[in-house]
C-alpha cells in the first residue's frame, strides 16, 4: 500500500467514522491534521523517491484487463502541488467550521478526499470518478446548508448540478475519445501513463488534435468556470456554505485545470496551438478576465465579490495553457496554487464576517479595521495577494504566465516580435487590464469594509485565539511562496509542455 | 445430480410448500419463507457445484437444453433474484397481508419458486418450443402474483393491464414464430442460424416474422412501444412482485433475446443488419421514453418503473452493439454483465421503498424527506443505489453503461449512441432529485426503524453495488467466457 | 379439399371473427367466436391436422368458450353500456386492421414459397411408412402401410418421444393456473369473524 | 386452387381481426376473446406451414407440437384472466377499460 493511497483513503474513513458516530470535529481535524503533515513530508522527500517516468510513489492495483483500468497511483511535480493545496485547504477549512452539523465535515472531508484521489492517481477512471465523488457533497450542502432562501439556494444547487454535470458528460465523452485515440488500436487502456507514451511515440496531427483537444478543453472548461460556461460559479461560491466555498473553489475547482495540463495537454500537445482552438481560447478567456472582471466591479456584496473576482482569475491560468510555453504552464501551476489559497482565505473571514454581522453588503459595512484589527490585516493579505502584489505567491505566478505568453513564438531575444504582435500578444496586454480590474475591486471591497466609520450595530471582533490558526497559516503560505516560488517550482522537474522551447 | 435436474428440485419444492400451506394452517409465513428460501440458496450451491464439472446431457433433453455459460449465468441469476424476491415479500409481510384475503401470503411464497423454474428453462432454452412453454409459465405466474393482493384495487387494476398486454404478447409472439418458422423451416436457434446463413429463405417472410417476434418479446422485457404497461402494472403491484418483473422476468426476457439475436445476427446473416438497426432503434428510442416521464414523477415507485424501461433500452442497446470488440465480454456478455449490476441496485432501491411503507411513509417523493436525519444508513443506502442507477463512476452501474456506449461507438451507432447520452443525462436529474430530498432536513423527527435482517442484507446489496463499480473483473472475467455460436466467425 | 369449402369456412371463421368486435351483446360476441373457431377447426382438418382440429373443438369451443359464456353470464353483462365508443380507438383500430391485412397480402406476395397447392405437397403414407422413428411405433407403421394417416398417433409419438419435458412442463403451468384461479376466486369466508 | 398463401391470408386476416378487437373494444371479456382469436390465428399459419414442409412423407409434428401447447397454455391464461376479471368486477361491479384508470402519469 502506497503513501499516496492512505493519504487518499483517510479522509473517506474519517466520514464513514463520523457517519457511524465517531465524534465529527475532533476525528475531522485529527485526519485533515495527518493529512497535512503527511502530505508535506512526501513532499519534502518527493525528489529522493522520484523514479525515471518523473512519478514518486507509484502503487497500482489491476481492477479489469481489457479495457486496462487500475487503481494506480503515482505522483509527479504537479500532483505533489495539488496535493499541497488540497491538504492545506482541508485544513483550514475544517478547522473553522463550529458548531454545525456533522454533515459539515463529513462532506468537507469527501470533497477532500475526491480530490486527492483526482490529483493522485494515474488512471484516467479513477481520476474522473474520484472527481464525481467530490462534487456530489458539494451538490447537497448547496441545496441543504445554503445560505439563501430555500428556494433560491435550491435554483443554484440546480443549476450547479446542471452545469458540472452537463461538463462531465462532455469530459467522459473526451476522455473516452481520448482513450480510444491514444490505445494504439489494440485493446483500451484507461492508464494515462500509457496513453502519454502511445502520444509521445505516435501523435496525432495537429489538426485531427484540435476537435479533441476543444472537446476536453469544453469539458474540464467547465468545472473551471470557463467563459461562457462560467454562470454558476459566482451564485454558487455565494450561496455555499463556507468550508465548501473554500474547499471547491479553492481545490476542487482546479481539477478542471490540472486536468487540462496533465491529460490534454501531454497528449495534444499541439491542441492548444492550432489557430482556431487557440482563438477560441483566448477570446473565451478574455471573456473571463474582462466581462467577469467587469460584472465583478459591478457587484454589491463582498460575497458576490469574491465568487465573481474567483471566476474572473481563471482567465489567467487558462492564458498560460494558451501560450504552451514551459515558462507560462509553470507559471499557471504556480498561481493555481497561489489562488487556491488566497480564495479559500477570503472565503474563510467572508464567512465569519456574515456569521457575526449579518449582512455582506458593502455600503452597510465601515470601519471594521478597528474592531478586529487581526482580521484586517489577514484579510488585506488575502486580497493584495489576489490583486498580484509583488511578495505574494499569485504575484509570480502571473508574472511568469505574462511573460511566457508574450515570448511564445520568438525564438530571438527580442520580446516584441518583426512581424508584428500576434494574436496571443494582443491578449495578454488586454489581460493585463485585467490586474488593474482587479485591483480597483480588491481595494475598493477594503477600503469599503475595513475603512472609515464603523456603522452602528454592525460590529465585528477579531477571532477567538483558537480560530487563527487556519487563517495565519493560508496568509503565511501565501508570503512564503511569494517570496520563494521556487518551494514549489523545484518540484516540477520534468518539462511540463512536450517539445516546447524551455 | 445434473444440472438440468435443478429445475425439477425447484419445483417439487414449489409442490411441497402449496401442499404444505394448505394441509398444515398453522404454518406461518415465517416458515414458509424460510423453507423456501433456504430450498433455493440449497439450489443455488449445488449449481455453483455441480457447472463446473458437468457432462453432456442427455439425449431427451439435451436437443432443448443448453448448459453454456451464459445459462448457468442466467441460472443463477434467476436463483438470486428469487432469493431476494422471496426475503422481500416476508420483509413487506406486515402490511402486504393486510391486502390479501385471508391475511396470508401462502401463494406468494410458492409461485415465485415456479416462476424461479420458468426462468431457469429459458436461460438454457434451444429452441423456439421451450421458449414460449417456459415464458409462459413465468407469465401466467404473474398474472397471479401481479393480482395477488386482491383487496388493493390499484393491485387488481395492474393485474388486468398485465394480463391483456401479456396475452397480446404472446398472441404477437406465437404469430411471429410461425411466420419464422414458415420462413426458415426451423424452430431451434441452431436450425435458425443454419437458414438464415446458406440462404434460399423467402427475406420478406422472415423479417415479417422476426418483427412480430421481436415484438412479443420486447414486450417481456417492456421496450418501445410494448412499454406502456410498465408505469401502472409496476405501481399496482406488490413491491416484491415488482422487483421480480423488473429483474427477473426483464433478464429472462434478455437471456432469451440474447439467443435470438445471436442466432439472427450470425455472421453471414441475410437479416444481420436489419435485426441491427432495428434493435438499435428500438434501444434509443426506450432509453429516451423510458427517461423523460421519469422527470416529473413524484411516485418513487413510478419512477423507478420509468427507470426500468430506460435501462431495458440500454439493454437493447447492448444487444445492439454486441459484436464490439472493445471490452473483453463475448458479444451477450455486455447484456448480461449490465444485468448483473443491474440487480443489486433495483432491489435495493425497491427494498427500501418497503422500509419506507413499514414505517408507515408512503412512496411519494415528499416522504422521502428528513431520511437522512431518521436513518443514516438507509439514506446511505438508497443514494448508493441510485447513484449507480444514474451510472456514476466507483458503483455497479457505470460500467454497464460505459461498455453499450463504447460498443456503441465500435459499432458507429451514432444515433443511438446520442440517445443514450441523453437517457444518461436525465438519469442524473431525476435520480438526484431523490438523493436531494432524503438530505433535506424535515421537522419531524419520527424515527425510521430497521429490521436486522433488512439491515444486513441491505448492507450486502450495498457492498455489492461497490464492490462491482470498483472491482468488475472477477464478473468481466465469468462473462468473457459466454460462447455464442458464431463468436469466432464474426468478421468486420 | 374443394376450394368452394375451404371459401366456405374461411368466410365463416372471418365473418363471425368480424361479428364478435361488431356485435353489441357479449354473449352474441361469444358465440360468433365459437361458431368462428369452428370454422378455423374445419380449416385444421383441411390441413390434415385431424387432432389439432378436434382439439380446437374439444378445448376452445367446448370449453374455453363456455367458459366465457359462463363467465358473461354470471356477471350478468348485458351490453356494453350506452356511450358510443371511443372515436380515436375505432377508427385507430380500423386502420390498424387495415393496415396489417395489407402488409400480409403485400408478403405473401412476394412469398413465393407458398404458392402451393396441397397437392403439390401431397403426403406419402407409403414414403412415410419407410421413416425410422416411424418404424419404432408398430400400430403407425401398420396405419401408413395401409394408407391412412394417424394423425393422433403421430402427434402423441412426437409429444412422448421428443416434446416430453415440453408437455411436464405445461403439466407445471396448468398447475400454476389452477392455483393462480383457486386464489382470485376465492370469496372471503363468510363464517370467519372479522378481526 | 388453394395453396398456402390462401391459408396464411386467412390468418393473417383474423390476426387482424383480433387486434383490431382489442383496440377497439372497451369490454375486458370481449378483448379477451378477441386476444383468443388473435391467438387462434397464429396458430392456424404455424399449421398451415407444418402442412407444407412435408418430410418423408409426413407434414412437420414438431409445429403441431407447438399448436398443442399453445391450446393448452391459451386455455390456462383463459381460466386465470377470468378469475382477474371477475375478481375486479367484484370490486368495481364494470368490466369497461376506462373503469381501470386510476393511475395516471
Amino acid at each position: 500500500m502506497s503513501s499516496l493511497e492512505i493519504i487518499i483513503f483517510i479522509p473517506f474513513l474519517a466520514a464513514l467514522a463520523i457517519w457511524l458516530g465517531a465524534p465529527a470535529r475532533l476525528t475531522a481535524v485529527v485526519a485533515s491534521t495527518v493529512n497535512l503533515l503527511w502530505v508535506i513530508v512526501l513532499a519534502v522527500r518527493f525528489p529522493a523517491f522520484k523514479s525515471a517516468t518523473d512519478l514518486a510513489f507509484v502503487n497500482k492495483h489491476v481492477v479489469l484487463d481489457n479495457p486496462a483500468i487500475a487503481f494506480a497511483v503515482g505522483a509527479d511535480g504537479v500532483s505533489m502541488i495539488m496535493a499541497l493545496l488540497t491538504v492545506l485547504v482541508t485544513f483550514a477549512a475544517i478547522w473553522q467550521i463550529v458548531d454545525k452539523p456533522s454533515m459539515y465535515h463529513i462532506s468537507s472531508l469527501l470533497i477532500s478526499g475526491g480530490a486527492l484521489g483526482a490529483f493522485l492517481c494515474t488512471d484516467l477512471f479513477f481520476i474522473y470518478a474520484f472527481h464525481e465523488v467530490a462534487l456530489i457533497p458539494t451538490f447537497l450542502m448547496i441545496a441543504i446548508h445554503g445560505r439563501a432562501e430555500k428556494e433560491q439556494r435550491l435554483a443554484v444547487a440546480w443549476k450547479t448540478t446542471i452545469y458540472l454535470g452537463a461538463g462531465s458528460l462532455v469530459l467522459l465523452a473526451g476522455l473516452v475519445w481520448a482513450v480510444i485515440e491514444f490505445s494504439g488500436g489494440g485493446k483500451l487502456t484507461f492508464d494515462l501513463v500509457a496513453l502519454r507514451a502511445q502520444a509521445a511515440s505516435s501523435p496525432l496531427p495537429a489538426a485531427a488534435q484540435a476537435p479533441l483537444f476543444f472537446l476536453l478543453l469544453v469539458g474540464f472548461g467547465t468545472l473551471v468556470s470557463l467563459f461562457p460556461f462560467h454562470s454558476w460559479a459566482a451564485p454558487a461560491y455565494a450561496t455555499a456554505p463556507t468550508p465548501v466555498a473554500m474547499l471547491h473553489s479553492g481545490v476542487l475547482k482546479k481539477f478542471g485545470l490540472y486536468g487540462l495540463f496533465r491529460i490534454a495537454l501531454p497528449l495534444l500537445p499541439s491542441g492548444a496551438q492550432v489557430p482556431w482552438v487557440q482563438q477560441a481560447l483566448l477570446l473565451m478567456l478574455l471573456g473571463n478576465i474582462l466581462v467577469v472582471g467587469l460584472v465583478t466591479l459591478h457587484q454589491k456584496r463582498l460575497d458576490d465579490m469574491l465568487a465573481n473576482s474567483s471566476v474572473m482569475h481563471m482567465g489567467y491560468l487558462f492564458l498560460g495553457l494558451a501560450a504552451g510555453t514551459e515558462i507560462a504552464v509553470k507559471g499557471s501551476m504556480l498561481l493555481m496554487f497561489a489562488h487556491g489559497v488566497s480564495i479559500a482565505l477570503l472565503f474563510a473571514i467572508c464567512g465569519r464576517m456574515r456569521n457575526q454581522l449579518g449582512t455582506l453588503e458593502m455600503a452597510k459595512l465601515g470601519g471594521i479595521g478597528s474592531h478586529a484589527p487581526f482580521l484586517t490585516v489577514v484579510f488585506a493579505f488575502g486580497a493584495f495577494a489576489s490583486i498580484g502584489l509583488p511578495g505574494l505567491a499569485n504575484f509570480a505566478g502571473e508574472v511568469m504566465i505574462f511573460m511566457g505568453a508574450f515570448a511564445n513564438g520568438n525564438s530571438s531575444s527580442t520580446l516584441i516580435p518583426a512581424q508584428g504582435l500576434t494574436a496571443l500578444h494582443w491578449t495578454v496586454i488586454l489581460a493585463l487590464w485585467g490586474v488593474v480590474i482587479s485591483a480597483v475591486y480588491m481595494l475598493r471591497g477594503y477600503r469599503a469594509i475595513f475603512q472609515g466609520t464603523p456603522q452602528t450595530g454592525l460590529f465585528m471582533s477579531d477571532p477567538a485565539s483558537g480560530q487563527w490558526l487556519p487563517l495565519v497559516l493560508l496568509a503565511a503560505v501565501l508570503l512564503a511562496v511569494g517570496c520563494f516560488p521556487s518551494l514549489l517550482l523545484d518540484l516540477i522537474q520534468a518539462p511540463l509542455v512536450p517539445g516546447a522551447i524551455p | 445430480m445434473s444440472v438440468f435436474n435443478l429445475e425439477a428440485l425447484l419445483a417439487l419444492l414449489g409442490l411441497f410448500v402449496l401442499l404444505l400451506e394448505a394441509f398444515v394452517p398453522s404454518v406461518s409465513s415465517k416458515a414458509l419463507a424460510g423453507i423456501c428460501m433456504a430450498g433455493v440458496a440449497g439450489v443455488l450451491v449445488l449449481l455453483v457445484t455441480v457447472a463446473g464439472g458437468q457432462d453432456a446431457l442427455p439425449a431427451f433433453i439435451g436437443a432443448y437444453h443448453q448448459l453454456d455459460t451464459l445459462a448457468i449465468f442466467y441460472k443463477a441469476f434467476a436463483l438470486v433474484i428469487t432469493f431476494l424476491v422471496l426475503w422481500l415479500t416476508l420483509e413487506a409481510a406486515p402490511y402486504l397481508s393486510k391486502f390479501t384475503l385471508d391475511g396470508k401470503l401462502g401463494e406468494m411464497f410458492s409461485l415465485p419458486l415456479f416462476v424461479c423454474v420458468g426462468m431457469m428453462w429459458m436461460a438454457s432454452a434451444k429452441d423456439l418450443v421451450t421458449v414460449f412453454v417456459s415464458l409462459e409459465l413465468v407469465t401466467v405466474s404473474f398474472y397471479v402474483l401481479v393480482a395477488y393482493t386482491r383487496k388493493s384495487a390499484l393491485a387488481l387494476e395492474a393485474g388486468v393491464k398485465y394480463l391483456i398486454l401479456g396475452a397480446l404478447s404472446t398472441g404477437v409472439l406465437v404469430f411471429g414464430v410461425a411466420w419464422v418458422y414458415g420462413a426458415t423451416g426451423a424452430l431451434s436457434f441452431e436450425g435458425i442460424t443454419k437458414a438464415v446463413q446458406v440462404g434460399g429463405v423467402n427475406k420478406t417472410a422472415l423479417l415479417f416474422g422476426v418483427s412480430f417476434l421481436l415484438a412479443g418479446l420486447g414486450f417481456k422485457v417492456a421496450a418501445v412501444p410494448f412499454q406502456m404497461w410498465v408505469p401502472d402494472v409496476y405501481q399496482g403491484a406488490s413491491t416484491p412482485t415488482t422487483v421480480f418483473l423488473s429483474v427477473g422476468s426483464k433478464a429472462a426476457g434478455f437471456a432469451v433475446l440474447t439467443r435470438v439475436i445471436d442466432a439472427l445476427t450470425v455472421s453471414g446473416s441475410m437479416v444481420r443488419q436489419e435485426v441491427i438497426t432495428v434493435l438499435s432503434i428500438a434501444g434509443a428510442v426506450t432509453v429516451v421514453v423510458g427517461s423523460l416521464p421519469a422527470l416529473f414523477q413524484t411516485n418513487v415507485k413510478r419512477l423507478l418503473a420509468y427507470s426500468s424501461i430506460s435501462h431495458a433500452g440500454f439493454l437493447l442497446l447492448a444487444l445492439a452493439a454486441r459484436d464490439s470488440v472493445r471490452v473483453d465480454l463475448a458479444p451477450g456478455g455486455t447484456v448480461a454483465f449490465y444485468l448483473a449490476t443491474y440487480l443489486p441496485m433495483t432491489v435495493l432501491g425497491f427494498a427500501a421503498l418497503i422500509q419506507m411503507r413499514l414505517n408507515g411513509r408512503g412512496e411519494e417523493l415528499d416522504d422521502f424527506k428528513g431520511l437522512a436525519q431518521k436513518s443514516p444508513t438507509l439514506a446511505f443506502l438508497i443514494t448508493l443505489a441510485f447513484a449507480s442507477l444514474a451510472g456514476l463512476p466507483l458503483t455497479a452501474g457505470f460500467f454497464g453503461k460505459m461498455w453499450v456506449m463504447l460498443g456503441l461507438v465500435d459499432q458507429q451507432l451514432w444515433f443511438a449512441l446520442v440517445c443514450a447520452i441523453i437517457g444518461a443525462a436525465a438519469g442524473f436529474y431525476y435520480y438526484f432529485r431523490v438523493i436531494l430530498a432524503m438530505f433535506t432536513p424535515e421537522e419531524s423527527t419520527e424515527p425510521v426503524r430497521m429490521g436486522a435482517l433488512a439491515r444486513g442484507v441491505c448492507v450486502v446489496l450495498g457492498c455489492t453495488i461497490i464492490v462491482l463499480g470498483v472491482y468488475p473483473k472477477p464478473l468481466q472475467m465469468l462473462l468473457a467466457k459466454v460462447p455464442v455460436a458464431g463468436k469466432n466467425a464474426t468478421g468486420h | 379439399m374443394p376450394s368452394f369449402l375451404f371459401y366456405l369456412f374461411a368466410a365463416i371463421t372471418l365473418g363471425f371473427g368480424l361479428n364478435v368486435i361488431l356485435a353489441r351483446n357479449p354473449v352474441t360476441s361469444a358465440l360468433s367466436l365459437a361458431v368462428s373457431f369452428v370454422g378455423l377447426a374445419a380449416l385444421f382438418i383441411s390441413l390434415d391436422a385431424y387432432f389439432i382440429g378436434i382439439i380446437q373443438i374439444l378445448v376452445y369451443t367446448g370449453a374455453v368458450m363456455v367458459l366465457f359464456l359462463f363467465i358473461i353470464m354470471l356477471l350478468d353483462i348485458q351490453k356494453e353500456e350506452a356511450k358510443r365508443a371511443n372515436t380515436a380507438a375505432v377508427i385507430g383500430g380500423v386502420v390498424l386492421a387495415v393496415v396489417l391485412t395489407l402488409q400480409v397480402a403485400a408478403v405473401l406476395g412476394v412469398f413465393k414459397e407458398g404458392a402451393v397447392t396441397t397437392e403439390q405437397r401431397a403426403l406419402s403414407m407409403e414414403v412415410a411408412s419407410k421413416r425410422e422413428d416411424v418404424a419404432q411405433v408398430k400400430t403407425i407403421q401398420k396405419d401408413l402401410a395401409a394408407g391412412t394417416l394417424p394423425d393422433a398417433k403421430l402427434m402423441g409419438m412426437t409429444l412422448f418421444e421428443q416434446y416430453g419435458f415440453h408437455l411436464q412442463a405445461i403439466g407445471l403451468l396448468l398447475l400454476v393456473g389452477t392455483v393462480g384461479v383457486v386464489v382470485l376466486s376465492k370469496r372471503e369466508s363468510p363464517g370467519k369473524p372479522v378481526v | 386452387m388453394i395453396t398456402l398463401n390462401h391459408y396464411l391470408f386467412v390468418s393473417g386476416a383474423l390476426f387482424a381481426l383480433g387486434l383490431a378487437g382489442v383496440v377497439v373494444r372497451r369490454n375486458i371479456i370481449i378483448i379477451f376473446m378477441c386476444l383468443e382469436m388473435m391467438l387462434s390465428a397464429a396458430n392456424l399459419a404455424l399449421v398451415g406451414f407444418s402442412r407444407f414442409r412435408v418430410t418423408d412423407g409426413l407434414p412437420d409434428y414438431a409445429a403441431h407440437s407447438l399448436v398443442f401447447f399453445t391450446i393448452t397454455v391459451a386455455a390456462a391464461e383463459v381460466a386465470v384472466g377470468l378469475a382477474v376479471i371477475v375478481a375486479l368486477y367484484r370490486t368495481r361491479q364494470s368490466v369497461e377499460v376506462d373503469t381501470i384508470t386510476r393511475m395516471q402519469g
